[in-house]
Formats: C-alpha cells, structure tokens, sequence
C-alpha cells in the first residue's frame, strides 16, 4: 500500500484559527470519508495540516517544505488571499496543485498559474453581485463602504465601490480599518453622512462588533458584506435583537437548504465538538475535488500513484457534481466556471436566502 | 539676578593666566537657587579647591561646568572659549575632564577598556576605518591601549588592568575614574570628593597622586573635598560655597582664618591647625 | 453642514472616546502597576485582563437564567474576574519572573511574551473545547439598553443627552463608574497607605527595600495581584462595552494601553488616566478626520480615514515625548550626578 | 594577638563602660561570604555585646562593608555561624533581621531617589505602625539634621551627596534600632557634620544603650568614640582589641591613620 | 600582633580552560549528519532503507536531521579543532552538502536563507539592543523599507506609478527638477555649513532653528526633485511594465542599505533622546507607522493587496554553472540568493565583529552602561545612537530586500510587530551582545517555526490518537512561548553569552536571592543591560547644548 497525501495550509494558531481549523476540519473529515475509496484503490490517504499563522512567509516557507515531500500530491489552502498568492507561486515549479477553499482576491488566479485553482468566486463577481444588490434589491443612493486593510477584504470593497459608483450610487464614505472592538467613530460619522446602506468587506467577526455597536447606536441601516459574513457565529456576535438587515454574498447555499449539508454538520459536530460554519464547508468542497481529481488521475494513470502533474491537470479538466456548494468546474486559469452566489439574509438572528444569481469569470 | 561677586581678578598672586573663568554662574531648581551667582578664575597649571557645607551647591558648580546642567546665567570660559551652550562631550573635547562625587564606572568593561573609552574622543579613526581595517585604525586601537596602558600605570593600577571595574575596591575604583578622566588629555580636571571612602593613609597617596597629575602632566586640577586635611595641604587656591553663594576665597591660610567660613563649615576649633586628627584621638 | 448635526456628532465623537479612554486607562494601570515595580513591560497583561473578560463572560453565562439583579451579576462578575486575573498574575510572576529577578531585563521582557503567546493558545483551547471561539456577552436584560430610551421615568441627565444626541448607554455609565471607583481605591492604596509607599520603596531599591524590613517578594506578589485584580475588571468592562471578546483581543488594545501608560508616564497612575483618555479620545478624533476634511475642503486631510486611528496615539506620543521626555505626568527619575 | 573583651579604660566620649558580660548581642564566628567567586571574608570571628560601640577599620576592599552586608543579611554567608540575639540569623533575609531590631546604613547611601525626604523616613519606619511614634521620629530625625526638615518635601534622587548622607543616618535612626550597623556614616558630610554624626552615634549609644557596629574611614574618630575596634585586612580580621590600644598601635597607626 | 600591611588585594586569577581538541569528533560529525540529511532527502534511498528509513521519513525525525546538521557550523566555530577540519566542515557544509541536499529538497534552501536572513536581522539589532542598549521594538521597519524600496521598482509597481504621475503630473516639469536641484543644493550646503560652524562655537537658538528650516528645505527639495523625475519618466511607463531591469539589483543592493538608513536616522532623531522603555514603545509604534503606511500608500505600495511578482537579478552564467551541476531551472534563482545571502551575511558579520573592537563598538557599550559618564568622556550621545540605529537599519534594509526578491511577493502584513518581536526573542535568547550567540538565537527561532513546529504537528497529525484538537500544529504559539520561557529560566544570559554580559549578569540590580546562594551580586547598582526607562535629569535641567 502506498501512502497518498494531501495537505492543507491554513490559520491554525493566531487569531485566525478559528477559520483556518474549520478548513483544516473540513478537509479532515472529506478525507476521513474518501479514505475507505482510496484503500480500495491500493493507497493509503493521509492528511497532513499546515499551520501558516495567516502570515505570507510563514505560508510560502510551509509551501515550500510541502513541495520537498513528495508523498503529497494536492494542497488544500489557504484561508487569506495574502498567503495564497506566494504559497501558490512557491509550489508552482513542483506542479503541486491547490485548491482554494476561500481566496477570492482576483490577483490569486489572475496570475495564470496552472496549479492555483479555487472553488469560491472572486471577488469581481462578488463585489459587483453585491453592489447590484444593493441597488437594486435596497434601492441605496448613498452607500457607506468599509474594508478590513486586509487583501480580502480592501479587493472586494474596491470591486464593489468600483461598481457602484459606475451605476452612479454616491458612496458617503469609503474607509478602511484594522479596529476590532471599537467602532464609535466610525459609527458616528455614519449617523452623521445618513447612508441608505452600508457595505463591509472583511470578516464577521469584526463586522458582527460592527453592526453591533451600530443597532446599538440606533442605526437599522442595511449591512452588505461578502464571503467573510458566513459564519453561523454572526448573528450570535451581533445578538439576536440586532442581527436584522443584514445581507451577504456566498457560493455557498446556506447550510440548511441542502440535505447533503445537513449530514455535513452533523458529522462535523460529531468529529470535531464545533459547529460546522462556511468556511468549514468550502473545505470540505475543496478537499473533496482534490480528492476526486487524485482518484480521477490515478484511474488514468492504471491505478498507480499518479505525478503530480498529472494530479494537476486533471483537477483543472474536471467536472465535480454533488458537493455542498454545487457544481465545480474550471476555467483555464483556475476559477470556478460557472457558480452561483448566494444573497443571504440575516434577520432575527436568521440566515434565510434571499436571492441567487450565477456568475462566471472574467476568463474562460 | 544680583551678580555678587566677591572677589574678582586672579586667583594666585602672580599667576596672570587663567585657564578657566568662571562668571556670575547662576543654577535655579524650581524656587531653590543651588548656585548663585558664583565667579571663579582658575590659574592654569594650579590646584584650587572648591569647598563648603552639604548642599551647597559645589556639585551642582562641576555639573554646570562640564555641560551636564545648563546654567541658569553665567559664563563659563575654557582658554577664552565660552563652553555654555557645548554638550557634555564638547565641553571634554574642548578640554576638561571630571570625577563624579558617586562613582561612575563603566560596569560591564575591565579597567583597560574604561580608560580606552576615556581616550575616544581623541581617536582620529572612524566608523569606515573600523569597518575597513585601514591604517589610521590601527593606530588608533594602538593609541587607545597605550594611553591605557600609561594611565593605569600613572594611578597605580596595572595589576587591575583585565579586571572588570566595578569589581575593583572602592578607592581603586576612584583611581580609575581618575584616570579615564586623564585620558582624555584634558587642559583641566575636576575632581569631586576624590577622597571620599578612603582612609588617611590612602589619602596620602591620593595627594600625591594629585600632586603628579599638576606637576608631571600639566594638567590644571580643581577639586571639592570634605577632608581639610587634603584641601589645606594641597591646594593653592580656595574657593567657599554656602547655599550657593561664594561666600570667601583666597589662600589656604586665609580661608581657614576667615570667620564666615569657620562659622559656616569649618565649625568649632577647625582654626587650631589640622584638623581632626589628634584632638580626638589623644583626647 | 448644520451645526445641529454636526455638534452632536463632534460631542458623540468625544464622549465615544472619552468611553473608550477609561477602558484603555484601567489596563493601563495593570501595566504601570507591575512596570513601576519591575521595570518590566509586562506583555502578559493583555491575556491576563482578557482573561478577566472569559469569566466575566462564563459568569454571565452561567447566571443567565437567573433572575439575580443584573447589578448583582455584574457585581459577581467583576469580582470573579478580578480574583482569578490576580491569582493568574501572581503565578505568573512566581513561575516565570521571579526566577529571573536580576537578569538583564530585557530576559523577563522575553519571557513575559512567552507567557503571552502560551496564554493566548490556553484560552483559546479553553474556549474550543467548549466548541466557542469568539465570546459574545450576553448582558442581563437592561444593561445594553439606551440611556433610558426605551422607559418614561428618565433622569434629567438622560433626557438631557437625548436631546442633545448623545449615543451614552447605561452599560457606558456603568462602565466609567467602575473605572473611577477603581482608580480611587487604587490611588488612595498607592499613595497613602503602608502598603503603597512599601511597593513604590521596593520599586526603586529591592535591596534598601529589605533594610527597611520590607519583604521585597510579598510587595511584588502584592503588586501583581493588584494589578491583575485590574487586569481583571478591565476585561470583564471591555467585554461589556464591545460585546465580544476572544484570546487574541487583549493585544492590541493592550499596546495602546501600555501606550497611554507611557504618555501619561509609567508610573503614575494619574498619568495612566489622562495618557488613556487622551488616546481614546484622538483616536476618534484620528478617525473622523476624513469628516472635517470633506467639510472644510482639506484633500489632504480627507485622505486620513479610520486606518490611521491605530497609529494616532503613536504619533501623539512622539510628539508630546519630544517635548516631555518622561510623559504628561511622569516625574523624571531624579539621578544625582 | 589583643582579644580583650573587657574594656576599662574608656574613651574621652563614653562615660559608661557597657556590660560585657552579659550575653554577647552579635556573634560572628569564622564567617565566609562569597561575591561569586570573589572570597570576601575568609572566615571573620566578631563580638559586638549590648550596649557597645565596636569599630570595623581596614584598608579598601578588606571586607568591613561585606561584613556589615552579612551581618545585615544582605548577603548569606557561605560558611560559619553568624547568632543576633541568641538566634541563628545566618541566610535570614534582611527584612526578616530587620524586624528583629536592626538597621543598617548601607555604603553608598541608596536612598529612594523618588521618594520624597518625608517618605524616605517613613519608609525606613516600615515596621513600626503607630503613627504617632513615626510622626515624633520624624521630628527627632528634622532635629538631628535641619537640613531635611527645610527639604521635607524634595525628592531624594536630588539631594546633594551630604544631604543624602543624612537622610541615610536618619532613615536608620526611625526604628530606635538595637543594633545599629553604619557603612561609612562620615563620607561626603561636610567636618560640621562630621561631629555631628559622631555626637549622635555617642548619644544614641548612651541614652538608648544601642549598640553600634561601625564601619569608618575615618579611623581617627572611630576609635575615639568606639570601646573595641576589630582591623580588618583582604577579607581576615588581623587584630582586635581595645579601641583605644588600637589606635596606639603602630602598624595600624601606619597602615591605616596615615601616620608617617 | 601581627603587623597589617597595605592590602594587596589580588585579582582573580582566571585560569585557562584547556579544551579538548576534537577535530576527530567535528569530521565525524559532519560526515554523520551530511549523510543524514543527504539520506534523508532522497527519497529512492529511503525507499530502500526500510525500517530506518521510516525513521528517517518521520517529520520530527527529518527536522531534527536539518537541526543537527546546521549544527556542524556551531561546533566548528565552537570546538577547538585543527583550522582545516573547521574550514572544510564550514564551507563544505554550506557550499557544497546543503546546497546538494537543497537540490533533492528545494525548502532546505528557502530554510536556508530564512534563517540567514534572520540572523542578519538579529545581528543588525543586536547592535542597537545589545550593544548600544537601546530597546528597538520596531526594528521589522527596516526590513520593510528595504524590501518596499526594490519591490516598488522590481515590479509591475514601478509602471503603474509613472502612470499615474504622466496622468496627473500638475505643474510639475522640467523647471521644477531645476527648482528642486537649487533648493536641494542651498539647503544641503547651508545644514552643512552650520554644522561645521556648531563644531567650532557654540550653538544659538537661532542657528538651531536655521538648521531645522534647512532641513526642510532639504526635504522639499529632494521631493521635488524626485517628483520632477517620476514625472519626466512618465513617458516609459509602458516599457516599464513590469519594473526596471533587473540588472538594477545589484546598485539597489547599495540603495536599500541607504534607504534604511536614512530611515533609521529620521527616526531616530526625534526619539533617541527618549531612554529605555519609552524607546521601546515609541520604536513600537514607529514600526505600526510604516507598517500602516504601507498599507495606506496604495499607490507605491499596492497597499494591503501586496507588490507581486518582483524580480530577482538573474546572473548567466551561475545559471548556467548551477544548470550544469544538475540544479532544475525554478531552484536557479533560489540558489543564486542563498549564495548572495551567504556573502552578505558573511559581510555584516566581518563588519560586527569590527566595528565592536572599536572605538564605536566602544563608545555603544560605554552609553549603555551609562550615559552621563559615556558624555562626560567625550562620547556624543546623539551622533553614536545614530549610527547604532541606522548600522543596524542598514543590515535589516538589504536582507528586506533580498527577502522581498526570495518571497516574490511582499504584503504590509510580514511586517508586524510580532515579526519584531520574533527578532529580539532571537537576540535575547541567543545571548545579547554576542554574534555567534545571536546567530545562533536566529537559528533556534527560524528551525524551530519553520521545521520543527510543523514537523510535530505533521509528524502527530495521522497518529489515531492524538486527537485533532491538540495537533501541536495547533499550539504554534503555545510550544514557541512554551520554548521561549524555558529557555529564558534555563539560560537568562542566552545559549552562547557574551563573556561581557555573563560577567554583568552577575552584577546586576539584582536584589533578590542572592540571600539564598550565599551571593550578593545585586548590590552594585546601574549597569544594566539597556538604560533605566527613567530620564536622567529634570527635564529643567537639560543638559547643556542642544542637540
Ligand atoms: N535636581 C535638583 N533638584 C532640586 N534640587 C537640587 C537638585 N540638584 C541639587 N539640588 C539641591 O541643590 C543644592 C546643591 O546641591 P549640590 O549637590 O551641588 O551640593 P554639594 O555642594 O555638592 O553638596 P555635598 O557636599 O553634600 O555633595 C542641594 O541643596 C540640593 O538639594
Ligand atoms: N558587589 C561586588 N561584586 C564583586 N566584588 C565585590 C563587590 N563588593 C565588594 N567586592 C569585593 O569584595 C572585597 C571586599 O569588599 P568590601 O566592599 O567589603 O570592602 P570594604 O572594606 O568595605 O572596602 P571600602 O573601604 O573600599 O568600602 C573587595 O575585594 C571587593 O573588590
Ligand atoms: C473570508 C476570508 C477569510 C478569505 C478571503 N476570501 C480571502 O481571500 O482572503
Ligand atoms: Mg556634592
Ligand atoms: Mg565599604
């Protein structure tokens, strides 16, 4: 029996972690469930967890070292765009793919690297899904745009700042800040400019003390974000009394809608004693199509270990069907052909859909 | 400020040259004024003492002098030089050097490099000499050993030389200060409390110490003691504080007849002749 | 823009920071507390009043259904808080500093950053094992509330901020009621009684210290259990003020904590105060900048936005230390030459 | 060697010869104490009996301030055993000897640079809690030296080296200690208060019977007013005796009093 | 009686230690661990070892491996052994086995140059910490300057700045290089000339003040000129596309030194006159400031979206050299930098240990034990913390650079403040002062983050019974603090000390147990290892002079 490995790179310590181990569990337990597949193909599949701190060179130094082992035939990573665009470049020359469970930033596969693929949508359909929204679905004239510094989430306010002021939407005030707890300047100069809808790009559990302080100053101003809202922790940080008016883009279908999901969470639970959020489930999703794609290239390959070339070209070719998000596919650069977005809704502490829409790169 | 000055003009009869002068040197911290108005003109080449009760303001005079407080008013002037305004460190590259009343060692190096440090400020090396090994670097490491390896022996300290400076008794270790200070070649020393912590007989050898850094090196000295027996015996000249204030100054013998000093300081039977040592102990 | 607009928001704007400035000046006082002691930035102390924060938080959990007064919660609350941040405090100090006593000091600065990363990891563990990560505080009903918004029988003082368009929630008054209390007691120990002038003796000469018969070892362990005691009252108001807390929030407001203990001077506890409310208030100020320059026509000045509120205090310290080297309050230590 | 205990004829400052046959107050007995490596005390053996006032001369760096630094518990000795009281005080820290009713002028003075004169003696008054009585010693202490009462509330970092000297003496003196251990009481005081110190030392000794170790420079006057005097020569204690016999002999005369 | 004579105190005799020769056991050593590690990366090899070879497989096992075999250049330096069995296991270990292994495993070389990177980083601020005393908590600020200031060139960057600048270029033109060079000229000449006036008489308030103004000027100037420039190239922003021709490398390798500097130096003006820990909070800051900067100046900077890809200099014909041993075309430009980082390394290494036998590594020592008298021996205190900081910012400025060019890829966030932190843990747990001990510390740190953490959480990550949630990979931050103060309560003076610093160690304000071992070392006060964070004299009382 031949060891098969596949490797995931994320957030396991500092501040992060929190999402960096739901990717790590989510890729856990799609491994735990191919496993028995594998045997029976004559390998033994195991996953190794990097911990890259959200940190660009601890990541490429992880990258790196993964290269150097050649027992591991995929990557599944990572959670913060900063790290993926020099991870991805450090594992390039070996033909080690990846599979991202999260980065949306458009530089991650604008590069046209042939190993960098991900299953979420980038941000230049993501911004522009939520500006369009926020026109047409909240009628906003007058939109207050906020970023996290971060390359996530300053990208995606930059493509929705940038959409919005093309359909002509005033925007009252665009800013960016590191703060985690205390938002009352901001909050004031928002009652101050009267907003008809605000939108945040960055991560929940800094918007969630956001809306927070903000429902708490009397503001039932809507609150639009991206991928970086869904978490289930959300409307439990904003409380249930404010968790309305709250709207976010994902490609992922909320958990709940999906009967497939639902096993999803229980096991998740089960495995790990902590409820299953997104970014738990994208990697789940992304684990699931690097496992595939082995399995795929392997059946080519006469039921040997496959190269990692070849684990790498299959990945892009392929057609993946049946996972929590839908339908993965690959266009020449590594984004996900044809996905949809979700619009969801938080209200009373609710997440419902709200709308949906398909969106397609740039490229194809 | 009232400027009183007491007693102007040269300080030795038929010394004309001062090295050091010394005019209307004031010091106020917060309401207390420490030094007032003080004028003093050091002859070159002499030794003069400053003396006078706790607090009254000597320490706070050196520290003026050599930059360390910024005088209140006043000048200060080295060789015609006027040193108010200059940084501690131009003060001794211009050409004084000190002691300080507690010890001031460096703690981490051996006697040897302590006194290499005092020689610094002459070195012509520079930073890209060092770095690039040249010549005048060389010269310079050289220049810094041997002035060590001079001074150490000047104060009597070779057998200290790898030693680390603050391992060194006390009254070596005001040796060595002394010597770090020598090693800046300066025109003029101050010496603060040098006998302070030193039994009489290690005085003695400090006088003559003192006497061979005026006489075999040139080098004007101006010291503050507590110990009579050390000032009156040494010193050609004497400078009186009192809360600040010169309050007399001349020659040895006239400052310890001087009433107000006797009254002020010196206190009861001080006048006698030397003082403290065999009233008490023959009793 | 209208002045009826715009007062308002300058006054939310300043009462927002005044707010956050007592948070900052009572973790500040964690800092000065065991800094005048030791000498050492005790990186520890933002995990040791997060800490503080996880009871509080527990302890609000676990009351949640009762129908105890929401003051007595609070109460229970803090007093948990401060006993466990102090025991935590004082056994960091026996473990990991007091062996160092007499390093360079820069070996327990080192250490005290490890204890902080171990910390941080710690709770965090704690917290996951329970399956949470980012604690929420749920308050006891009334404590978020608007100053009196919602019943009839108001205080004048909160009719009078309503009109005026003050954002002041109760849980803020309650917040900087603490703050003051705490300040009081801790002034008053420091600097009158026995104790005090014992710790500041110990805090400049150990040794001289154990001439007096001080018992240099008990005053250090005093100090850390004060000082953690305000770690932990400093958490559990942080965790009431914002609402979420998780192991790795202590960290940055505790450098701009210690930031406002440096620019009131280290040390004094009136300047940790002034330094606190100082930063909290230009950090608000930093960031509305944009406002005032879109309002007075400023393109330079409209480029400065919220990003910049975390290195306003920097800069104000800078350039007040330029001009006071030891701080607003600081008394310059006092070296005879 | 003199190894006299008794002590008859007493100095022009001392009217009262003490007791030397009750129970000795402070015993040293071949004492070693160690900086690192640097063998300090090579085994010192040192009497001090109630109510006495006993000199500790010697050269620089022979030990007197290390011995007083073991004595006080600043240091523990490595070696020999060291009583006060009756009680085994070897390794005790020095706030627990301190209770027991010493006090120590340390070398150099250290004096709470940022606590105020006031504080300072207030402070040095850490083990009594009576407020009254450390108001009247503070008073005691403002009479001994005026100079502190003018400077009450000034800190002590900026004290001229003199005042601080004071400072120092009084600072120990809050306590009314029984024994008292003096580093150099003399050093930087202006000849005034030189015999000032040295009427409080006499006074101290004959009103409140303390008794006094005494480290000075300053031979001369210490063994005026000291009743026995102990030379200490590179850490081994070279002779003992009567104050007076000592400040006859010649080799200390020579070695020490700076006679030629 | 006897007859006291004068004290004739004796200084402790230090007696040689006579260490063993052990070049027998250094090339032992080195042949073991070169073929361990060489082994241990050869996959067809360990295929076939069997049983040892899942040992050797084993991450921490393989970690360990790397550790031991950097070791060898330890014990060269350390052993005492014949010259050519150091020189050999030196450079063969560095030149020949580890660039050999770094072929089979091209981490070993990222690892490699991690490390000395590193190392050059705690050497540049063992110098401001260790030697000069001042507590820098900011120090990663250099290191982004130097890296900023190739990344905004070697990129895309550089085109799209020159685009905007032929897009907005104001009134800027070819007058205002000319007014730029003008005011430039007069500025420079008149600062230096009322320098060398401060040199021969004392400064006035008003030749302060011109000096300031001047320096001003100066600043206007430069920027003006710079603008003009940028604007004038406007033209080649297309040619430009994709940032200036990396043959530039080498005279930036120059230029991130100075711009380093010059950082370090207008950073320093303002706070060294500040001590100990006020120091350290300010430099805190100052570092959060550029970091910010940054991340705000999106123009230069592309922001928090990060610079990528930058270029690294490619040199023909080490290409082809390193081609014809057998290297893959995507390790060329990785070796080439780990021999350009060796060489530099190297260099800053030469430059320390010079410049501390000298009158300035002198100079540093005597402000840290003590300011007042370092002055009062003629020592400018300004000047001589000057070149502390902006020596030590000159060596974070080049490994910035090269760390940029390794990386590609350079973000606001891999210079935070922990990153600072990172690198005085190395030099406090190396052994403040001492350059072997500090390299060591850089070392230890990057080994054990890089390869030993990961390995423990790779290596438990598929053992049943280690659950998930305590992978070590998950403890990061726990083992590494956990290390940290262990380290610390084991080894306070570091893991090689200075021989000045061990010796201080043990005279330090120490107050504590010395009751307890018979050892009294506290009592000497002051010389502590950086000032007090307590000024020296009122703030009335300035010291003379103005600086
Ligand atoms: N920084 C300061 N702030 C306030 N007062 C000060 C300061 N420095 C000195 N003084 C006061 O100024 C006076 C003069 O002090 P100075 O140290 O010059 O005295 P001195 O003559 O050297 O005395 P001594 O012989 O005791 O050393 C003293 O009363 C002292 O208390
Ligand atoms: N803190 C210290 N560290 C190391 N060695 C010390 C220390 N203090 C004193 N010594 C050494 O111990 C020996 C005894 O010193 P001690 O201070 O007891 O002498 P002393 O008799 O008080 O001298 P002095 O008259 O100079 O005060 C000397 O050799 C001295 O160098
Ligand atoms: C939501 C974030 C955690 C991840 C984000 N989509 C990124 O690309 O960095
Ligand atoms: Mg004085
Ligand atoms: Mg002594």
């Amino acid at each position: 029996q031949t060891t098969i490995k596949i490797a995931s790179i994320s957030p396991l310590s500092g501040g992060q972690s929190n999402l960096g181990t739901q990717i790590r569990n989510g890729v856990q337990l799609a491994v735990n469930e191919y496993a028995p597949l594998f045997k029976k193909a004559g390998f033994n599949l195991q996953l190794v967890p990097y911990d890259d701190q959200a940190d660009p060179a601890t990541g490429t130094a992880a990258a790196r070292k993964i290269a150097s082992d050649r027992a591991i035939l995929a990557v599944v990573g990572t959670l913060n765009s900063g790290v993926a665009i020099p991870a991805s470049a450090a594992l390039a020359p070996s033909n080690l793919v990846m599979i991202s469970p999260a980065n949306t930033a458009n530089q991650v596969t604008d590069r046209g690297l042939a190993n960098m693929n991900r299953i979420v949508a980038r941000d230049d359909s993501q911004g522009p899904a939520g500006a369009n929204f926020i026109m047409n679905n909240l009628k906003a004239k007058k939109v207050y745009v906020l970023n996290d510094k971060t390359a996530y989430g300053e990208g995606l306010a930059a493509e929705v700042e940038k959409a919005l002021k093309a359909k002509g939407v005033t925007i009252s005030g665009s800013e960016g800040t590191e703060e985690k707890s205390d938002f009352s300047s901001i909050v004031a100069k928002i009652k101050l400019t009267r907003p008809d809808a605000i939108y945040f790009g960055g991560i929940y559990n800094q918007i969630g003390v956001f809306i927070k302080q903000l429902r708490g100053a009397g503001i039932d101003t809507p609150v639009v974000g991206g991928d970086g809202l869904d978490s289930s922790e959300l409307p439990v940080i904003v409380g249930k009394a404010g968790a309305n008016n709250i709207y976010y883009t994902t490609v992922a279908a909320p958990l709940e809608a999906l009967p497939a999901a639902k096993t999803f969470a229980t096991s998740f639970q089960k495995t790990f004693n902590t409820p299953a959020q997104g970014f738990g489930a994208f990697g789940y999703d992304a684990a699931k199509v690097t496992l595939q794609g082995i399995l795929d290239a392997a059946r080519a390959n006469g039921g040997k270990v496959p190269s990692r070339k070849q684990v790498q070209d299959t990945i892009r070719k392929g057609t993946y069907k049946g996972l929590l998000s839908g339908e993965v596919s690959f266009n020449s650069v590594g984004d996900r052909k044809a996905a949809t977005l979700y619009v969801i809704k938080v209200k009373d502490g609710k997440a419902d859909l709200e709308t949906s829409l398909p969106v397609k790169p740039p490229k194809n | 400020m009232i400027k009183t000055t007491v007693h102007p003009g040269p300080a030795v009869p038929g010394s004309t040259s001062s090295i050091l002068e010394v005019d209307g040197l004031t010091k106020e911290f917060g309401g207390l004024t420490a030094v007032n108005a003080v004028t003093m003109h050091v002859p070159k080449r002499s030794i003069v003492s400053v003396i006078g009760p706790n607090g009254a303001g000597k320490t706070t005079f050196f520290n003026m002098i050599t930059g360390i407080y910024a005088p209140t008013h006043g000048s200060i002037r080295l060789d015609g030089r006027e040193l108010v305004g200059l940084r501690p460190d131009q003060v001794t590259e211009a050409g004084i050097a000190r002691t300080f009343q507690n010890i001031r060692l460096f703690s981490s190096m051996t006697s040897e490099e302590n006194i290499m440090v005092g020689r610094n400020a002459r070195l012509k090396s520079t930073f890209v000499d060092a770095v690039l090994r040249t010549r005048r670097f060389h010269e310079s490491e050289h220049e810094a050993r041997e002035a060590a390896r001079i001074m150490l022996d000047f104060v009597g300290l070779s057998r200290w030389r790898n030693e680390i400076a603050t391992n060194l008794p006390y009254g070596d270790q005001r040796k060595l200060e002394i010597a770090r200070a020598l090693a800046t070649t300066p025109q003029l020393i101050l010496l603060d409390e040098p006998a302070a912590g030193m039994n009489p007989r290690e005085t003695e050898d400090l006088k003559a110490l003192i006497r061979r850094i005026r006489d075999e090196l040139g080098v004007t000295v101006c010291l503050i003691e507590h110990d009579m027996r050390l000032v009156m015996t040494l010193s050609e000249y004497i400078t009186v504080l009192d809360y600040g204030t010169k309050i007399s100054e001349g020659l040895p013998h006239q400052v310890r007849n001087d009433p107000a000093v006797m009254e002020a300081y010196l206190g009861r039977g001080a006048a006698a002749g030397e003082y403290g040592k065999e009233e008490r102990a023959n009793g | 823009m209208e002045l009826s607009v715009l007062l308002p928001f300058i006054v939310n704007v300043i009462v927002g920071g005044l707010i956050l400035g007592f948070v900052y000046a009572i973790i500040a006082l964690g800092y000065t507390m065991v800094y005048g002691v030791l000498q050492l930035i005790n990186f520890a102390h933002s995990e040791v009043f997060i800490t503080g924060a996880v009871v509080g938080f527990e302890v609000f959990r676990i009351l949640q259904d009762s129908t105890m007064n929401g003051y007595l919660k609070l109460l229970i609350a803090l007093i948990a808080a401060m006993l466990v941040s102090g025991l935590l405090n004082v056994l960091i100090e026996r473990l990991a500093y007091r062996p160092l006593r007499g390093s360079p000091r820069l070996v327990p600065l080192i250490t005290a950053i490890g204890v902080s990363l171990i910390l941080q990891d710690t709770l965090r563990f704690l917290e996951g094992l329970q399956g949470r990560f980012d604690l929420t505080y749920t308050l006891p009903a009334g404590f978020g509330d608007k100053f009196c918004s919602t019943n009839s029988t108001c205080a004048p003082v909160g009719d009078f901020l309503r009109t005026i368009g003050v954002d002041v929630q109760l849980k803020d008054v309650i917040l900087v009621v603490v703050s003051l209390v705490s300040l009081a007691v801790l002034n008053y120990v420091v600097n009158r009684t026995r104790l005090g002038k014992a710790i500041r003796a110990v805090s400049q000469d150990r040794v001289t210290a154990g001439l007096m018969g001080i018992d240099s070892n008990l005053m250090i362990s005093a100090t850390f259990l004060i000082g953690g005691a305000l770690g932990g009252v400093s958490g559990v108001l942080f965790g009431l003020k914002f609402g979420t807390v998780n192991a790795y929030s202590g960290f940055d407001p505790g450098i701009i904590a210690f930031t406002a203990a440096v620019l009131g001077g280290i040390g004094s506890i009136p300047g940790a105060v002034l330094g606190g409310l100082l930063l909290g208030v230009i950090q608000n100020l930093i960031g509305v900048m944009n406002i005032f320059g879109n309002l007075l026509g400023f393109a330079n000045l409209s480029t400065i936005d919220a990003s910049y509120s975390k290195i306003g205090p920097f800069i104000v310290l800078v350039l007040i230390l330029i001009f006071k080297p030891t701080g607003l309050l600081g008394k310059s230590n006092v070296e005879k030459v | 060697m003199v190894n006299s205990a008794a002590s008859s004829s007493a100095a022009v400052h001392q009217p009262v010869a003490p007791s030397t046959t009750g129970a000795a107050m402070l015993e040293l007995n071949d004492v070693h104490s160690y900086y690192d490596h640097i063998h300090a005390l090579k085994g010192i053996t040192l009497t001090a009996y109630e109510g006495e006032i006993v000199a500790l001369i010697g050269g620089n760096g022979a030990g007197k301030t290390t011995t007083l630094r073991t004595v006080s518990g600043m240091m523990k000795p490595r070696g020999g055993t060291l009583t006060y009281l009756g009680e085994d005080i070897a390794g005790k820290p020095a706030h627990q000897t301190m209770q027991m009713g010493m006090s120590h002028v340390p070398e150099g003075r250290r004096i709470f640079p940022q606590l105020t004169v006031r504080e300072n003696l207030e402070v040095g008054a850490y083990t009594i809690t009576d407020r009254k009585l450390i108001e009247e010693r503070v008073q005691e202490g403002f009479a001994y030296f005026p100079r502190l009462r003018e400077r009450e509330n000034q800190l002590g970092g900026t004290m001229s080296g003199g005042e601080q000297q004071m400072l120092a003496i009084a600072r120990a003196l809050m306590v009314n200690p029984r024994l008292l251990l003096l580093d150099e009481p003399s050093m930087g005081l202006s000849p005034l208060f030189v015999e000032a110190i040295f009427d409080i030392i006499v006074k101290l000794n004959r009103e409140h019977n303390t008794t006094v170790l005494l480290v000075e420079q300053n031979a001369n006057m210490a063994l005026a007013i000291a009743h026995r005097a102990y030379v200490l020569q590179t850490g081994e204690m070279k002779l003992s005796g009567k104050a007076s016999e000592i400040a006859k002999d010649e080799s200390v005369r020579k070695a020490y009093l700076g006679d030629d | 009686m006897t007859v006291a004579t004068p004290p004739q105190a004796n200084p402790t005799v230090r007696r040689p230690v006579v260490k063993p020769d052990r070049t027998v056991w250094l090339m032992l050593f080195f042949i073991v661990t070169s073929v361990l590690l060489l082994v241990s990366h050869e996959p067809d090899v360990l295929r076939n070892l069997g049983p040892l070879g899942s040992v050797l497989r084993n991450k921490v096992v393989e970690a360990l491996v790397v550790s031991l075999f950097l070791a060898n250049v330890l014990f060269a330096y350390l052993w005492k052994a014949a010259n050519w069995a150091k020189l050999i296991v030196g450079v063969g270990s560095l030149l020949f086995v580890l660039p050999l292994a770094g072929q089979a495993d091209t981490s070993l070389l990222d690892l490699s140059i991690q490390v000395m990177i590193f190392a050059a980083l705690a050497l540049g601020l063992n110098i401001v910490v260790g030697l000069a005393g001042l507590l820098d908590l900011g120090y990663v600020a250099f290191f982004a300057v130097g890296a900023y200031t190739w990344s905004i060139f070697a990129s895309p960057r550089f085109g799209e700045v020159l685009k905007y600048y032929g897009s907005n270029p104001g009134t800027t033109g070819s007058g205002t290089l000319a007014l730029g060079l003008v005011l430039t000229a007069i500025t420079a000449g008149s600062m230096i000339y009322i320098r060398g006036l401060h040199g021969r008489v004392a400064p006035t308030r008003l030749s302060n003040l011109s000096f300031l103004l001047a320096g001003f000027g100066l600043l206007a100037g430069i920027l003006l000129v710079g603008r003009s420039i940028l604007v004038l190239a406007s033209g080649s922003a297309a040619a430009l596309a994709n940032g200036i021709n990396p043959g530039f490398f080498w005279l930036f390798l120059a230029l991130s030194i100075m711009a380093a500097a010059i950082v370090g130096v207008l950073i320093g003006l303002p706070v060294l006159k500040l001590k100990g820990d006020y120091l350290a909070i300010i430099t805190l800051g100052l570092g959060e400031v550029i970091r910010v900067l940054a991340n705000n100046l999106g123009l230069y900077t592309a922001g928090s979206q990060g610079i990528t890809p930058i270029e690294s200099a490619s040199v023909p014909w080490f290409n082809s050299l390193v081609g014809a041993l057998g290297f893959g075309q995507d390790q060329y430009y990785l070796l080439f930098l780990y021999v350009l980082v060796l060489i530099v390394i190297a260099v800053i290494l030469l430059v320390n240990v010079r410049l501390d036998k000298s009158r300035i590594g002198r100079a540093w020592i005597a402000i840290r034990d003590d300011e007042i008298a370092a002055q009062a021996m003629g020592v400018p205190l300004m000047q001589t913390k000057l070149i502390a900081f902006a020596t030590g910012a000159s060596f974070a400025g080049v490994m910035g650079m090269l760390f940029a060019a390794k990386q590609t890829f350079i973000s606001p966030e891999s210079f935070n403040l922990l990153q600072s932190i990172t690198v005085l843990s190395m030099v406090v747990l190396g052994g403040m002062g001492s350059f072997s001990g500090v390299i060591l510390g850089a070392a230890v740190v990057t080994l054990l983050n890089l390869r030993i953490l990961p390995g423990l959480g790779e290596a438990s990550a598929n053992v049943p019974w280690i659950p998930q949630e305590v992978n070590p990979a998950n403890f990061n931050r726990f083992i590494f603090g956990a290390i940290l103060v262990a380290m610390m309560l084991l080894r306070p003076e570091g893991l090689l000390p200075n021989k000045r610093v061990a010796r201080e160690l043990h005279h330090e304000d120490d107050q504590e147990d010395e009751s307890k071992d018979g050892n009294a070392s506290g009592l000497n006060q002051g010389g502590d290892v950086y000032s007090a964070g307590l000024a020296t004299i009122k703030e009335d009382d300035k010291p003379g002079g103005n600086r």
